[in-house]
């Protein structure tokens, strides 16, 4: 896949500076993402997912804060941007869809008046041309009998309905990047489905771009051109699909896969758990639960090794153990 | 909200009224006091101070058995006849006609401009959480919660009234009820009563616009791309209000019978407040039954109210 | 205990209630130790009555036996009587240090027996349920509709003012708070999963309710308990103020009531006792606030 | 250039007419219009406002006739009252007041069962043993008598106090005490007709109290009386904002605490008057079984009462305003005699060392290193209880100065305040332990309060023209003897007062005289002091004249 | 085998009420109707929608909700009716582990003392004899005696799960429900717990009632798998047998729903309410194969291969 590159994230540091310490949430991380792309953030708790896609949109809040690092859009950088242009960018240019669909829409709006709110903030139009495109985009995200549930406030839909809503409102503005973190984590299996058809189907229409967001393999296989393997708010490996579940590299990427069952039923689970990010350990990240670790992997953090063109990891086993 | 629910919320109401003017009356009637009292101390020789209590008692209908007066009470109560003050010499429902009027245009300007400041306040410090300005009106909301009433209208006594004169020391009831003069008199019982009311409404306001600003709403709001201000305006304060109307709702009572009361005293306000203490001082039972059913009627109001309010800003309720 | 140590340390960072705490324990010892170093409180001496404190002075008219009259006599604050003294010349000093016993007695007392009650009947309420529920949920209605402070006045007068009965009628009127606290969050508690595993463990009734919904509720409790202190103690003050208070103590209301009418000729009497209890009421309310930040499991932050 | 002189008096009214007259009030405000129900002296104040009297006394305490046309007559033997009232009293009907309307007022309002009056025992005698009511007649028009069995040449006092109602109105309410009561016409005094100077307008109850002039005052006829548009009685809750409002021109008159007047002395558009007043302060010695027994002993009052210096009081607590008193009757009354009175508390009898040896004679004190230490008969330390009400600066430093003084002599006193009501039901009532009698403020020598009590600090105040009226404290079986004093012979001077004998004004006066010495001698309680009052009043009023009745005069006032 | 559990048409409804004369608006009909067995030794998976009422029906045959109708049969004695005091050999033998390791465990008491309180309930040994069994249960669970002095939030949620798992071991018990006990862990730390229940389990002969959302994680441990669908057990076999062979519509969606399954069936509509489920088969509103029947008439359970039953008119 070489088509142009949309977003470009550069070393992006995100801290939070708290009463016990800095949280270094994201740590130092690099990646793009080409149009048409879906490309997955995948990771375990905690390690970053959610900061990183809210600094691309500028929305960490105090106390945390972005310190360094460039996220070019258009070749402009966001993060140098007037808070009033950044508005212009939030929904316009890059929309974002939440994890749980129950508390992203506001329980005293209608549906149809926080959908149409979300034309109306970039588009200047009159409140019935805001009302038809919402209703439209309601139709689009396969809610049935849109116009008659225009009306309805958040509580009388199920939980995949709202989350159909909050993508309608990520559309509205036909955004160039979607960002969808964990859009069916909250979900049932049956319904879960159903929002990942519905991602496949809005890319193949509109040709977006689309982080998704996840910490389930499986999910990541059926959907994802490009992988972002995050451990502790650090890029442990970053490449094609098939590179990195057909051949990873880093021994994190591994030992995910191998808490999945294989196909004789077993699973090998990575020991120890993720480590506070207020003193991460020194060196790897990942080498206390490393079972390959060097006595360098305590020293020094790794630096990101190119294996081919698309695929690169965090290791310095790069490759050798592969 | 449908009928039959605003059936049940009144019966409840009324349940719960019947409960506060049953205890009420006997609280009042178990205690030592009798209104006699005051007429014994002017008994002279001679006197069969027995026979005399006795007579009096019978005047005033105390001499009857418990449960004879109290159903006594309820009848006329059923029949809109709240009893005779015996310590005014006149019928209960004519001193509150007269009186309710002093406690209301108080409770009535503390509470707007309690609502108005307080609302402001809040939002104000939880637009600016964690500044300077936030600290320092979170220091002077922490004052004026503290503050006891009756101590900061006798400071304002002595200051604006004693030391610089600008005020009289006491509410002038002679003055015309809608005119200026009359809300001058009343700027020192209003800043009385309102300094508490204000800051807690604003703590209140702003900690309930802090909640609702963590809501992942308000960030969907955000990645929307509707600029601060409409973010604020509309997504986090219409939510931070619902909370906050049913705290001023549930409020209100306890302003009337705690903070109004105190500042009537202090300013000898003729309201209410200061109506049913004097009668507490005067065993004036039927008037004291009145303002207390009064203040259970309004409290019970303003849950009503409150309830309602709700359903009407909190649309989960209302389609229930 | 580990637990207390760690929300003491959460405590710490907090300087407006580490503040409060001082000004708490401050005025516990003054309340402790302070007669032993000042004058008796009801000491009279009519020959320096009315004097203003250190720093300041006031015109005061006396009886001259000399002039058989009236002269003014232009008085300074003295030492001896650092915070003046009132019109029957009694130290003020000591009897704001004996205005703070009474308070904090009050304030501890009154609270201690509102939460008792309180946690009792709202425990038992949500534990029980039904009937029992119905019950104690429509009276502690009850209790809540009525108008407090009336309700307050009515018992006290009736009964007499006395500190006891005045502790006991705060600490009687006041539980409905704590009532409908402690029983939502002992609703909520019952059906957390630490609580289901140990009625499948086979716990009993009491057991549960004192091993794991009491202790669970403490946080809360303390919490309230801390915010509602300032609330009884100004509730006694109030009644005093108002003429209900107990003569035969120098409280803080009392000392108040008793400056209202000297606002003129003695301002101090009427400013003192009030600046006490508004710092032991913030100092409340800054204590309570951070222990609520300590114990708020959200407050790791920040 | 002579002036017609009706014409001049008319000018005059003119120059003098209008104003709003305010007194500043303290305490409570007024419980009813409606006289016959009232208790308190404040609702009849207001009343009087309306509602002149037979009389008013001026600071001399002569007789100034107000209803009465002519001075009342006491036949000679002293068994009949004959009252002559003005024929041009009217009620507001327009309706003559009549002597019936007073005759009716007597015997089926003031003397009639269903109405529980509670100064009915004023118009009693006793006869044969049982207590009677005095015979009201009507002779005419205006002339109706109050015959009497008995002689009490005080009586005379009591029907100068005569009150009256519409027969006419009040007579439909006649057996009903509820209607009685809540007949509106009678609650705001709407049928006062031309009988005071003021009629009713608005009452704001505990706030202010408003009457208006009235045009057809009786007495006004004349002159043009009264000159003051309205007469307020405005109520304040504490003496700062009374202050206040007087310093700030806002109230007409109010009465100054002693801390004050230096202050408002000095202010030019107020004026000070001091005056006497009837009232006088007390402590109170419990001679019953539960007060400590030592008080039993006239010795140890004595000693007592001479410890406790009589001018610090007055220095000290009223700042100069009052005097030491030494006898039941103030030195205002003409009755007032200083002759072989007891001047206890002040001068050589205020002696801590004559008292200490007091005590020891009474057997309460021992010798040790030379002085007297006062020690009770089991040789401990005497602790007496001392009671007072609460709320009153006054009674708090009476307190704690008598605490010091006794304290001096090895008395320790334990002060306790209590509330007006408990002061009434623990430590007034008395009964015999065990009987079933109902507690009241006397039930014979052997009754007993529920609490015990030693000390007990009281403001009395005494009618000074019928000081017989005091006798309730001090009879053996007086109403108010709640300290359970008796001595023979004060019972039997009092019983003298009420005799024929006592006709005769010097022999009154004697008896007077003789009671006093032994009441004072007796020390059943220790009078302290009579304060004297301060009065501000704004400077402009004329008319004023200032003593001890100031208020008689009071339709006469006007702004100058 | 000995059957562990057994259950005969158990039903659970939650009254729902409103207002506050508490009116009650109908049933939650949380459980509606379920039988089934464990044996000794058997885990038996339990996959359905969530509000299916898997918990409820977990909670209720461990007889911490009564039910409303049917049968418990422990190690066959009926203890349907039994009260609380007469509980206390089931209770030592029937355990339970929840979802949320964090709320699952009292935030007010150390681990010790946790642990420790289910031999404190049942009065096994002494003091110093509980403190040695306590750290021996904390080593089984794979952690170390360091642990027992902690208090919850000092301890990682997969750390709280094997405190929680320790606990239910602490009495003995022969059979676990386990509910949801890994949906709330990362995959690393899923799977370190679904070892450590293996484990377990053969080292203990347990047996599992065990609740999952995921069925990957359904088929790794179970030997048998139930399918529920609004209070009821729709289809019910060998865990290979209903993977490879899935028979109830309802299932075969399921399963294909599974990211990275191949031929996509993607259920439209919505789970009905609980509270009025549709008359004749339940899931007759979302079914591609729905009969006319299937709108009026319930379907019977049938076996219709050796154990394996299933819920539906199509067989
Ligand atoms: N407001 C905050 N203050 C302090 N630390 C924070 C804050 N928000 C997030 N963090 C920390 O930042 C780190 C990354 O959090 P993030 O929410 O990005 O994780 P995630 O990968 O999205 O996890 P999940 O899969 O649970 O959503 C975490 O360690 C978290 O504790
Ligand atoms: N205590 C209760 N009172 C009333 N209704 C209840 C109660 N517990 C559960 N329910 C209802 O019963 C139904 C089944 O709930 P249950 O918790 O058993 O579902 P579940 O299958 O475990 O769901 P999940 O997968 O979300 O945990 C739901 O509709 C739920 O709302
Ligand atoms: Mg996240
Ligand atoms: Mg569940």
């Amino acid at each position: 896949m070489t088509s142009e590159i949309i977003l470009s994230i550069e070393n992006l540091k995100t801290y939070f500076f708290t009463k016990k310490g800095i949280v270094r949430a994201v740590d130092n991380i690099s990646f793009d993402i080409r149009k048409g792309e879906i490309l997955c953030i995948v990771g375990e708790s905690g390690s970053g997912k959610t900061v990183t896609a809210l600094s691309i949109l500028r929305l960490v809040e105090s106390p945390g804060k972005i310190i360094e690092g460039k996220i070019i859009l258009d070749e402009d950088n966001l993060l140098e941007l007037s808070p009033h242009k950044m508005q212009d960018v939030r929904g316009n240019k890059i929309a974002m869809v939440f994890q749980d669909p129950h508390s992203a829409l506001n329980p005293i709006f209608t549906i149809g008046d926080q959908v149409s709110e979300a034309i109306s903030a970039h588009k200047s139009c009159n409140k019935e041309d805001a009302s038809s495109q919402a209703t439209q985009l309601l139709e689009l995200v396969g809610i049935p009998l849109a116009k008659e549930r225009y009306h309805d406030y958040p509580h009388q839909f199920s939980g995949g309905m709202k989350q159909r809503v909050v993508i309608a409102m990520a559309l509205a503005c036909h955004p160039r990047v979607l960002i969808a973190d964990e859009p069916a984590t909250a979900l049932d299996l049956t319904v879960q489905a159903q929002i990942l058809d519905l991602f496949l189907e809005l890319r193949a229409r509109f040709e977006m771009s689309i982080i998704y967001i996840t910490h389930d393999l499986g999910v990541v296989s059926e959907i994802a051109d490009s992988i972002v393997v995050m451990y502790a708010g650090r890029i442990m490996e970053k490449g094609g699909s098939r590179d990195v579940l057909g051949n990873p590299v880093h021994p994190y990427t591994k030992g995910l896969m191998g808490c999945l069952p294989s196909e004789k039923g077993i699973i090998i689970p990575i020991p120890g758990t993720i480590p506070g990010l207020i003193n991460p350990p020194a060196g790897c990240i990942f080498h206390p639960r490393c079972v390959n670790a060097l006595d360098i992997c305590r020293m020094e953090r790794p630096p990101m090794t190119k294996i081919t063109d698309e695929h690169y990891v965090s290791c310095f086993l790069g490759g050798v153990n592969g | 909200m449908d009928r039959s629910y605003l059936a049940k919320r009144l019966l409840h109401a009324l349940i719960i009224a019947w409960g506060v003017m049953t205890a009420s009356f006997f609280l009042m009637r178990i205690g030592p006091h009798s209104p006699a009292d005051k007429y014994l101390a002017t008994l002279g020789a001679g006197h069969n101070v027995s026979q005399v209590t006795a007579a009096i008692e019978s005047r005033y209908g105390v001499d009857r058995p418990l449960y004879e007066q109290y159903f006594n009470y309820i009848n006329s109560l059923l029949h809109g006849d709240w009893g005779w003050s015996f310590s005014t010499s006149m019928p209960v429902s004519d001193l509150i006609k007269i009186h309710w009027a002093y406690s209301f245009q108080l409770i009535f300007l503390s509470s707007i401009l309690a609502i108005i400041l307080g609302i402001s306040l809040g939002i104000f410090t939880a637009a600016r959480k964690n500044t300077k300005a936030d600290h320092i009106a979170t220091f002077f909301s922490f004052a004026g919660i503290s503050i006891p009433n009756f101590w900061l209208g006798m400071m304002l006594i002595l200051i604006f009234s004693v030391k610089l004169g600008w005020f009289k020391t006491y509410y002038d009831t002679g003055l015309p009820m809608f005119s200026l003069s009359n809300l001058y008199a009343l700027i020192l019982p209003v800043i009385t009563l309102a300094t508490g009311m204000v800051a807690g409404y604003g703590r209140f306001v702003r900690s309930s616009m802090l909640e609702n600003m963590n809501k992942d709403f308000v960030r969907t709001a955000r990645a929307k791309g509707l600029p601060e201000s409409v973010v604020l305006r509309k997504h986090v304060f219409r939510n931070a209000l619902l909370p906050v109307v049913t705290i001023i709702m549930l409020d209100m009572s306890g302003i009337i019978f705690g903070g109004a009361y105190i500042t009537e005293f202090i300013f000898g306000i003729p309201g209410l407040g200061w109506m049913s203490l004097k009668a507490v001082f005067s065993d004036d039972y039927s008037v004291v039954m009145a303002v207390t059913l009064i203040g259970a009627f309004v409290t019970l109001f303003f849950n009503l109210v409150a309830d309602i309010a709700y359903t009407y800003l909190d649309p989960r309720i209302r389609y229930e | 205990m580990k637990l207390a140590a760690y929300y003491l340390e959460r405590l710490k960072g907090n300087k407006t209630a580490i503040i409060g705490l001082a000004f708490i324990i401050f005025l516990v010892l003054t309340a402790l130790i302070g007669p032993f170093f000042t004058v008796s409180p009801t000491q009279v001496n009519f020959s320096e009555k009315n004097l203003p404190p250190i720093g300041f002075s006031s015109e005061q008219s006396e009886y001259s036996a000399k002039v058989g009259g009236l002269v003014m006599t232009n008085m300074h604050g003295t030492w001896k009587h650092p915070l003046g003294t009132d019109g029957m010349g009694r130290d003020l000093l000591s009897q704001l240090i004996s205005g703070a016993r009474v308070s904090l007695l009050v304030g501890l007392l009154a609270t201690g027996l509102a939460i008792v009650i309180g946690a009792i009947i709202g425990v038992s309420s949500a534990y029980f349920g039904g009937i029992a529920d119905s019950i104690l949920m429509r009276f502690t209605d009850i209790m809540i509709t009525f108008p407090f402070l009336l309700l307050l006045i009515l018992i006290v007068y009736m009964f007499g003012s006395s500190l006891a009965l005045i502790i006991l009628s705060i600490g009687l009127t006041g539980w409905t708070g704590t009532a409908r606290l402690v029983r939502s969050e002992t609703l909520s508690l019952r059906t957390r999963d630490f609580v289901i595993a140990s009625k499948a463990l086979g716990a009993s009734d009491l057991r549960i309710i004192f091993y794991h919904l009491l202790p669970n509720t403490i946080s809360s409790i303390i919490v309230l308990a801390t915010l509602s202190i300032p609330g009884a103690i100004l509730a006694e003050a109030a009644l005093s103020f108002i003429g209900l208070g107990d003569p035969q103590v120098a409280s803080w209301g009392n000392i108040l009531n008793a400056g209202q009418n000297d606002l003129q000729a003695a301002w101090w009497i009427a400013v003192e006792p009030g600046i006490m209890l508004f710092f032991t009421v913030i100092s409340f309310n800054f204590l309570g606030e951070g222990l609520r930040d300590a114990f708020d499991p959200k407050g790791d932050y920040n | 250039l002579e002036r017609d002189s009706g014409n001049k008096t008319k000018d005059l009214t003119a120059g003098k007419l209008g104003g709003t007259f305010i007194e500043g009030a303290s305490g409570a405000d007024a419980e009813t219009l409606n006289w016959i129900l009232a208790a308190d002296a404040t609702s009849l104040g207001y009343i009087s406002l309306a509602f002149d009297g037979l009389i008013a006394y001026d600071n001399k305490f002569n007789i100034v006739n107000r209803w009465l046309k002519n001075d009342i007559k006491t036949s000679d033997d002293g068994l009949s009252y004959t009252v002559t009232i003005r024929d041009d009293l009217e009620w507001s009907d327009g309706k003559p007041v009549t002597s019936d309307d007073f005759v009716y007022t007597m015997k089926n309002l003031m003397f009639a069962d269903w109405m529980a009056y509670t100064y009915a025992g004023d118009w009693t005698e006793e006869v044969d043993g049982k207590s009677v009511f005095v015979e009201p007649v009507v002779e005419n028009e205006t002339t109706f008598t109050i015959k009497r069995k008995t002689v009490d040449p005080e009586f005379l006092y009591t029907v100068t106090d005569l009150m009256i109602y519409p027969k006419h109105i009040v007579s439909k309410y006649e057996g009903d005490v509820k209607a009685f009561t809540q007949a509106p016409e009678l609650n705001n005094l709407s049928y006062t007709g031309n009988l005071g100077p003021y009629r009713y307008k608005e009452w704001i109850r505990n706030d202010k109290i408003v009457m208006e002039r009235n045009p057809d005052y009786y007495l006004g006829k004349e002159n043009g009386e009264p000159y003051f548009e309205n007469y307020e009685v405005k109520i304040f809750g504490t003496s700062t904002a009374r202050h206040a409002a007087m310093e700030a021109g806002d109230i007409t008159n109010t009465g100054i605490d002693p801390e004050q007047v230096m202050k408002f002395k000095a202010i030019p558009s107020i004026k000070v008057f001091t005056v006497p007043t009837t009232g006088y302060r007390v402590l109170q010695y419990n001679m019953r079984d539960n007060g400590w027994e030592g008080l039993k002993d006239r010795k140890v009052r004595q000693a007592i009462s001479m410890s406790i210096s009589k001018e610090k009081i007055i220095q000290d607590i009223l700042l100069g305003f009052g005097e030491p008193a030494f006898s039941f009757i103030p030195n205002v009354s003409p009755w007032y005699s200083e002759e072989g009175l007891s001047k206890i508390g002040v001068g050589a009898l205020y002696d801590k060392t004559r008292a200490k040896e007091l005590m020891k004679e009474a057997g309460y004190g021992i010798e040790k290193n030379g002085a007297i230490q006062v020690i009770d008969k089991k040789g401990d330390k005497i602790k007496l209880k001392f009671f007072t009400i609460t709320g009153s600066k006054v009674h708090e430093s009476m307190a704690y100065l008598i605490q010091k003084e006794l304290g001096d002599i090895g008395i320790e006193v334990d002060i306790k305040f209590v509330p007006w009501e408990t002061m009434l039901r623990k430590y007034y009532m008395n009964k015999v332990p065990g009987s079933d009698q109902p507690a009241r403020n006397n039930n014979g020598p052997r009754a007993v309060s529920e609490e015990p009590w030693d000390l007990m600090y009281a403001g009395q105040s005494t009618d000074v023209l019928q000081p017989s009226g005091t006798e309730i404290f001090f009879v053996t079986d007086g109403g108010l003897n709640t300290s359970g004093y008796s001595n023979p012979e004060v019972d039997a001077l009092f019983k003298k007062v009420h005799s024929k004998e006592a006709l005769d004004v010097t022999a009154r006066k004697k008896i007077y005289a003789q009671l006093s010495k032994i009441i004072s001698e007796d020390q059943p309680l220790d009078f302290l002091a009579y304060p004297t009052a301060n009065i501000a009043f704004k400077s402009n009023i004329r008319g004023i004249d200032p003593g001890i009745s100031m208020n008689y005069n009071y339709q006469e006032w006007y702004f100058g | 085998m000995a059957k562990i559990i057994e259950i005969e048409n158990l039903r659970k409804y939650y009254p729902v009420t409103r207002g506050f004369l508490s009116k009650k608006r109908g049933d939650v009909k949380a459980v509606d109707g379920v039988s089934f067995f464990i044996q000794e030794g058997e885990t038996l998976g339990l996959a359905g929608e969530s509000g299916c009422g898997k918990s409820t029906l977990g909670r209720t045959i461990l007889k911490l909700e009564e039910p409303d109708s049917g049968n418990i049969l422990w190690r066959g004695r009926d203890i349907t009716k039994s009260r609380k005091n007469q509980l206390k050999e089931f209770r030592k033998d029937c355990q339970i582990i929840f979802q949320d390791p964090k709320s699952s465990l009292d935030p007010r008491m150390t681990v010790g003392n946790s642990i420790e309180e289910a031999l404190i309930i049942h009065d096994i040994g002494a003091r110093e004899e509980r403190t040695r069994m306590v750290g021996e249960l904390l080593l089984k669970v794979g952690l170390t005696l360091d642990y027992m002095p902690r208090y919850p939030h000092e301890l990682s949620g997969g750390q709280q799960q094997r405190i929680g798992i320790a606990r239910a071991l602490a009495v003995n018990p022969g059979l676990i429900v386990a509910d949801e006990p890994v949906s709330a862990l990362d995959v690393s730390v899923q799977a370190q717990i679904l070892n450590l229940l293996m484990e377990l389990k053969t080292q203990l002969k347990l047996s599992y009632l065990f609740i999952a959302h995921n069925l990957w994680v359904i088929r790794y441990i179970s030997d048998r798998v139930a399918i529920m669908y609004l209070g009821k057990i729709v289809e019910l076999a060998d865990k290979d047998e209903l993977f490879e062979n899935p028979l109830h519509p309802y299932t075969v969606a399921l399963l294909s729903s599974l990211p990275g399954s191949r031929n996509r069936k993607v259920l439209r509509g919505e789970v009905p309410s609980p509270m009025n489920p549709p008359d004749g088969c339940r899931f007759h509103t979302r079914c591609e194969k729905k009969l006319d029947r299937c709108v009026s008439i319930e379907p019977e359970m049938k076996e219709v291969g050796k154990g394996h039953f299933v819920m539906c008119h199509l067989y």
